[in-house]
């Protein structure tokens, strides 16, 4: 029982973990349909401005999460002005192909000697570790840092997109750009706030990903982005309480599989979980079924 | 079809001007190093770009080899078996090369050596620890030939220690299923420990691009083992066991070469205090080799060398040796030369190469206290 | 009967789109469906056609139950309709697009595709042929090389129409063809229409706005109104009956 | 008939001259082994491309799984020709069409449920079989000790030749052309326009697109049994997600639903790969993977429609027959 409900904990580490990065990637995706596959590597910048912030300037802590908010943000608006917005009557894919561009770009860019290197760096902690028993199963004071943070970003998200007049355009946008812009809406300094906000998450993301698992990579974003995508699509593309459903489940299912299952197959398994889910529901848990007039 | 054919003509022309394998100058040996320059596993090929440098200057430095200037090619593999075997191909007929050293990863380094096999040109890597890269399938790779131990040479080291110096009775392993490095060493070292008369209690796998390790660890701390064992690079082990020390484990932590590097205890801080590992040597070590490479690779780049760059360093040299032996840039006399090669001095140790091809040394155990390395006992094979 | 259809119902979550629908067409009778905008028309297509699944009703195809049938299934018994937001295969040309729905009657085989055998360049021009006869009837035969999504509004619609005959359907229906066109194509359309039907011995069944066109040309109307058919009749007495008239107040009249 | 031969007789002879010139380029040395390597490698990456091509350019359905496909043919193939030992060309033929084989019946099933999904739900859900695939390779040792999971497969014996890949690569140009413009493709590409329409105009669009998975998937594994025979080693991280993206790259490039353009961008992305190699001085190797995407992107803000948009090589237009 305890070793289940230590798991249970475990699994919620990882699901709150890929629900910060999956609140990013479902924004953007919910605006403009883009599978932004740079955002892994936007969260990747987010921890490396905490890397160097902690480390080399030894910042405190609310500046810290100040500057990489700030860095990834302006990366963000920048990299969808320079390689989106071009391409936003184009097909999508046009776009997805630019955005896995600017991915490889980041990754092997930020690698060289001369931009952060290709090292695995320790991120320092910036406070100290506490681990508290509570009837046998340990919690760490991380865990709960991770857990308010996600919980306050995704009632933030909802603040914006439901009660502010940003949000609002944000769902015009969403619905039908071309008639959004028609109606007033100023279409692409929407699409540049969503953006920065997805970004700004990313930065958020990155310096606790750091703290939670302190070492930095420029390869590192990757896969945890492609996970949270994963995680996004569980629980309905676009949808904001679906992204961190999905996560929330996917972090289960990876932590159960390794727990009581195989670890070996555990990839395997929760993409074969992921896949029933969507064969049962096709457009996410939370997702609106698509309707399409005819 | 007109179109497409004016097409292949103009690509079949860019190609000829390629400059083809011209014949180098008379007093010019050139050798190619296949190294992961970019991906995810540059810091190591850096690691071993920079131990190739300074051999190669060295050597030059003292007028080259065999009365012959070192000519140096240098190819990226991006840690990619198919850009592996294309480097190469590039290496040998495009640029002539005698003879390579490379590549890093096992993955990469079997195409490499399969290559270099059919090709007839002598090949040394200093870290593709796989028995398959010189043996594969029975049949022995005459020219390829490897500077560090193979797979089962440190599984089997490892659990003799557990199971004898630490008198543990049961072992948990922890590894990468997509490394092959881990996955090999890990599945040594379960036969071997089983083999000794201890348990195995856990023996579970993570992947590539894992950072969270608790549930596999809450598993490992329910199995109660006596040591966990964790065959990986010091970036995951680093990871490892900072959560370990987080779930609460108790146990003794022990693992192989991968460890050595100045990061591990920056990542993983006191959590790997009193853990156990094998090396190929130890920085107390006061053999003049050892001090000399520390202290120039320092000078140059700052930082402590890593073990996969030491490995590369000692390749090298291996192979400049067998080049000044064989006096001559053919490369099937420089294969003879590195077939017969024995007790050579390198920094990991004294070589002598088996028939396979790998190299026979003994390993030393070291413990990490207080942050530091230190020797605690060698192992012979 | 060609086409029956007796309690036709449809719910969209608490909506009841099409409710308890009763229609009948008669082989080669021309049928208009009207009513205000969300009365649940197209919807009756959906269902007929196999694009939704009703929650209740039957419809029969000469005696054939079409409920449950795939749209490809249905269509192949000889039901073909088009759409009120036109839907072309945009990025093909017209040829194409008409190509596309002779598929139904392919008589080559895969193989045969592969190995261009004579037999493939045999059905491949007498598909041409047919094609190209089809678009003359439409006076598209010279625009046949021309991007679909390309052409002006008043020919898509009547692509539309050509490739829904290449299926060479029995029954055909028709939702709203004169959308967008003025009275003078109106005018034309409608007498194409009723040659189409000559010369194809089609069952149409019709939706449409165009009073006028429905009216000229309709043996019987429909009339429906919140999914329900409120009147039924000759169009000398639709244009008068009262529950009609009520359902149309506040849309733009129907009757000028 | 007459014309049936014809066009047989014109094929063999393109054959004969495109396989020829290189063989002999390559005995003259006028181009060397490595290049020839490329070329091959080009050819195999070609034809998975055109399977892409098939899957996502025409039939319309996202797929981010192909390399898994690849993966499935290469290992069939190799783990035949393994045990049965030999290296007869008629047991490779036979090796590389049952690795074309396996990759269309695991895709029939993969296809069966996942084709009801639609746009990037499909996307995810062939993502996700990737990775699931990846996962078996890496362990595919535990139950075929021959296939070698994470250490890798070795032993397999080198047989993809010249003549092969382009023997291949012309047949599986052919198979699309000829389905393409037959009412078979026309069927095929009415589900990319609106699968609605196509559904009402008595398109079985479900057959179709099972049709157009299965085909592209199949192309995937033939050319993975050619790439496990060229490069004569296997590893899992060959057909892992990188890998998918690779072809989705150079389909969207060379312009989706077009064969030409498609051929162009597989040899130009290999050989911009390989060629920056030789072009990069010594010294800036590592430039190498920061330039290729910067041109990634450069090259799709220029053609965001694909290279060739929707003009085709005379060889592989549609024509109208009289």
């Amino acid at each position: 029982m305890e070793y289940f409900a230590q798991q249970v904990i475990n699994g919620l580490q990882l699901g709150f973990v890929y629900a910060l990065i999956a609140l990013g990637y479902t924004m953007v995706y919910g605006i403009v349909r883009l599978i932004n596959f740079a955002h892994g590597d936007v969260f990747m910048i987010g921890a490396f401005i905490g890397f160097y912030t902690i480390e080399r300037y030894h910042l405190p802590l609310a500046l810290v999460f100040l500057s990489a908010v700030a860095g990834c943000t302006v990366l963000a608006v920048l990299i969808e002005q320079l390689a989106y917005r071009p391409l936003r009557h184009a097909p999508k894919i046009a776009s997805l192909i630019t955005a896995i561009g600017v991915s490889l770009f980041l990754e092997y860019f930020t690698s060289l000697r001369q931009v952060f290197g290709p090292n695995f760096y320790s991120f320092p902690r910036p406070f100290p570790v506490v681990i508290w028993e509570v009837g046998g199963i340990l919690v760490t004071n991380i865990q709960a840092v991770i857990l308010v943070v996600t919980v306050l970003c995704l009632l933030f998200l909802q603040f914006i997109v439901f009660r502010t007049k940003m949000g609002r355009g944000m769902r015009a946008v969403s619905y039908d750009y071309v008639t959004a812009g028609l109606m007033g809406v100023n279409v692409n300094r929407v699409i540049s706030f969503t953006f920065g906000l997805g970004a700004a998450l990313a930065g958020v993301g990155g310096v606790l990903y750091g703290i939670a698992y302190p070492q930095v990579n420029t390869f590192m974003g990757f896969m945890p982005g492609l996970k949270a995508f994963t995680a996004a699509v569980l629980g309905g593309i676009g949808n904001i309480p679906g992204a961190v459903l999905g996560a929330l489940i996917m972090g289960q299912s990876e932590t159960m599989v390794s727990a009581y299952l195989s670890s070996t197959y555990r990839d395997g398994i929760a993409f074969v979980i992921l896949i029933l889910v969507l064969l049962w529901k096709p457009t996410g848990i939370l997702g609106a079924p698509r309707a399409e007039k005819v | 079809m007109r179109r497409g054919l004016s097409l292949l003509a103009l690509v079949v022309l860019l190609v000829g001007h390629f400059p083809g394998c011209k014949s180098p100058p008379a007093k010019e040996i050139r050798i190619g190093l296949i190294t992961p320059l970019s991906g995810d596993v540059k810091t190591f090929g850096e690691s071993v770009k920079n131990a190739f440098e300074v051999a190669v200057e060295e050597a030059n430095a003292k007028g080259g080899v065999a009365g012959m200037k070192i000519a140096t090619f240098l190819v990226d593999d991006r840690n990619d078996p198919t850009e592996a075997s294309n480097a190469a191909n590039l290496l040998i007929n495009q640029h002539g090369v005698k003879a390579i050293v490379g590549s890093v990863t096992s993955k990469t380094t079997i195409p490499v050596s399969d290559l270099a096999q059919s090709l007839r040109i002598p090949t040394i890597t200093g870290t593709a620890t796989n028995p398959k890269v010189t043996v594969a399938d029975g049949k022995r790779k005459d020219y390829m030939f490897r500077a560090c131990y193979t797979d089962s040479f440190q599984g089997t080291v490892m659990a003799k220690f557990a199971r004898g110096t630490l008198n543990a009775t049961a072992a948990a392993v922890l590894y990468d299923a997509s490394n092959d490095y881990s996955k090999g060493i890990a599945e040594v070292f379960r036969d071997a420990f089983v083999r000794m008369g201890g348990r195995v209690t856990a023996y579970e796998s993570y992947g590539k691009d894992d950072v969270d390790f608790s549930a596999l660890l809450t598993k490992v701390k329910a199995a109660k083992p006596d040591v966990l064992f964790l065959p990986d690079y010091y970036n995951k082990v680093g990871l490892i066991a900072k959560q370990a020390k987080e779930t609460g484990f108790q146990g003794a932590l022990i693992g192989p070469d991968g460890w050595d590097s100045p990061e591990l205890v920056k990542v993983a801080g006191d959590a790997i205090e009193g853990g156990y590992f094998s090396n190929h040597y130890s920085p107390e070590d006061t053999r003049p080799e050892v001090g000399n490479w520390v202290k120039k690779y320092k000078e140059k780049f700052q930082q402590t060398p890593d073990a996969l760059g030491t490995l590369a360093y000692d390749a090298t040299n291996m192979l400049l040796e067998a080049i000044r032996k064989a006096n001559s840039a053919d490369p099937g006399k420089i294969r003879d030369a590195l077939a017969s090669l024995s007790g050579f001095e390198g920094v990991t140790g004294k070589f002598t190469m088996d028939e396979h091809g790998d190299p026979i040394k003994s390993a030393v155990i070291i413990q990490i206290k207080d942050g530091k390395q230190k020797f605690l006992q060698v192992v012979n094979p | 009967m060609m086409l029956a259809i007796r309690g036709l119902t449809k719910h969209f979550g608490g909506i009841r789109a099409v409710d308890g629908v009763d229609l009948t067409l008669a082989k080669g009778e021309l049928v208009g469906l009207i009513g205000p905008n969300g009365s649940g028309k197209t919807t009756v297509f959906n269902l007929v056609t196999g694009i939704c699944r009703p929650d209740g009703g039957s419809i029969l195809f000469e005696e054939k139950s079409l409920v449950g049938l795939s749209p490809h299934r249905i269509n192949r018994l000889g039901v073909a309709r088009t759409f009120q937001n036109i839907r072309l295969f945009r990025n093909l040309t017209v040829m194409d697009n008409v190509r596309i729905a002779h598929h139904s009657h392919l008589e080559y085989g895969p193989v045969s595709a592969l190995c261009r055998t004579g037999r493939f360049y045999r059905e491949e021009i007498e598909i041409q042929e047919k094609v190209e006869n089809l678009l003359s009837i439409f006076l598209l035969q010279n625009r046949k090389y021309e991007i679909a999504g390309s052409l002006p509004y008043g020919d898509q619609r009547k692509l539309e129409i050509a490739r829904a005959l290449a299926t060479e359907p029995r029954v055909l229906l028709l939702d709203e063809p004169a959308a967008g066109m003025n009275p003078n194509e109106v005018g034309k359309l409608m007498e194409f229409i009723l040659g189409m039907r000559e010369r194809f011995r089609l069952t149409i069944l019709l939706i449409e706005h165009q009073m006028r066109l429905v009216m000229g040309m309709c043996q019987r109307l429909a009339v429906m109104d919140f999914g329900q058919v409120i009147a039924r009749g000759l169009p000398d007495e639709i244009r008068e009956n009262s529950k009609v008239i009520e359902a149309y107040l506040g849309e733009d009249v129907p009757f000028e | 008939m007459a014309e049936s031969l014809r066009n047989l007789a014109r094929i063999l002879a393109a054959y004969a001259l495109l396989a020829g010139s290189i063989v002999l380029l390559a005995a003259t040395g006028v181009v060397n082994p490595y290049w020839v390597q490329i070329l091959e490698l080009a050819c195999v990456v070609a034809i998975s491309a055109q399977g892409l091509n098939v899957i996502y350019g025409y039939t319309g359905l996202f797929s981010l799984g192909h390399a898994a496909f690849l993966g499935i043919g290469a290992y069939t193939a190799a783990y035949l020709m393994k045990t049965v030992g030999g290296q007869s060309q008629v047991l490779f033929f036979t090796a590389l069409l049952a690795g074309g084989g396996a990759a269309a019946v695991i895709a029939c099933l993969i296809g069966l449920p996942a084709l009801r999904l639609t746009s990037d739900y499909l996307g995810i859900a062939t993502l996700g079989f990737g990775i699931i695939m990846k996962v078996v390779f890496d362990n595919a040792d535990s139950f075929l000790p021959e296939l070698g999971g994470a250490r890798g497969m070795t032993g397999i014996t080198k047989m993809t030749t010249v003549p092969w890949v382009v023997f291949f690569l012309l047949v599986s140009l052919l198979i699309v052309r000829n389905t393409i413009h037959s009412s078979y493709g026309r069927a095929i590409i009415s589900i990319r326009e609106d699968e609605i329409a196509a559904e009402t105009m008595g398109i079985d669009t479900f057959r179709y697109k099972m049709v157009g998975f299965v085909m592209g998937c199949a192309f995937a594994g033939v050319a993975g049994g050619l790439y496990a025979h060229l490069y004569a080693f296997l590893h899992p991280s060959n057909f892992d997600f990188f890998k998918s993206i690779d072809i989705l790259v150079i389909v969207v490039l060379g312009g989706l639903g077009n064969m030409s353009g498609v051929l162009v961008a597989s040899f130009g992305w290999i050989f911009l790969l390989e060629g920056l190699r030789v072009v990069l001085p010594p010294g800036y190797v590592e430039l190498r993977w920061v330039l290729i995407p910067v041109l990634l992107i450069v090259t799709m803000l220029l053609r965001p429609q694909g290279l060739f948009g929707t003009r085709e090589f005379p060889f592989l237009r549609g024509r109208l027959y009289r």
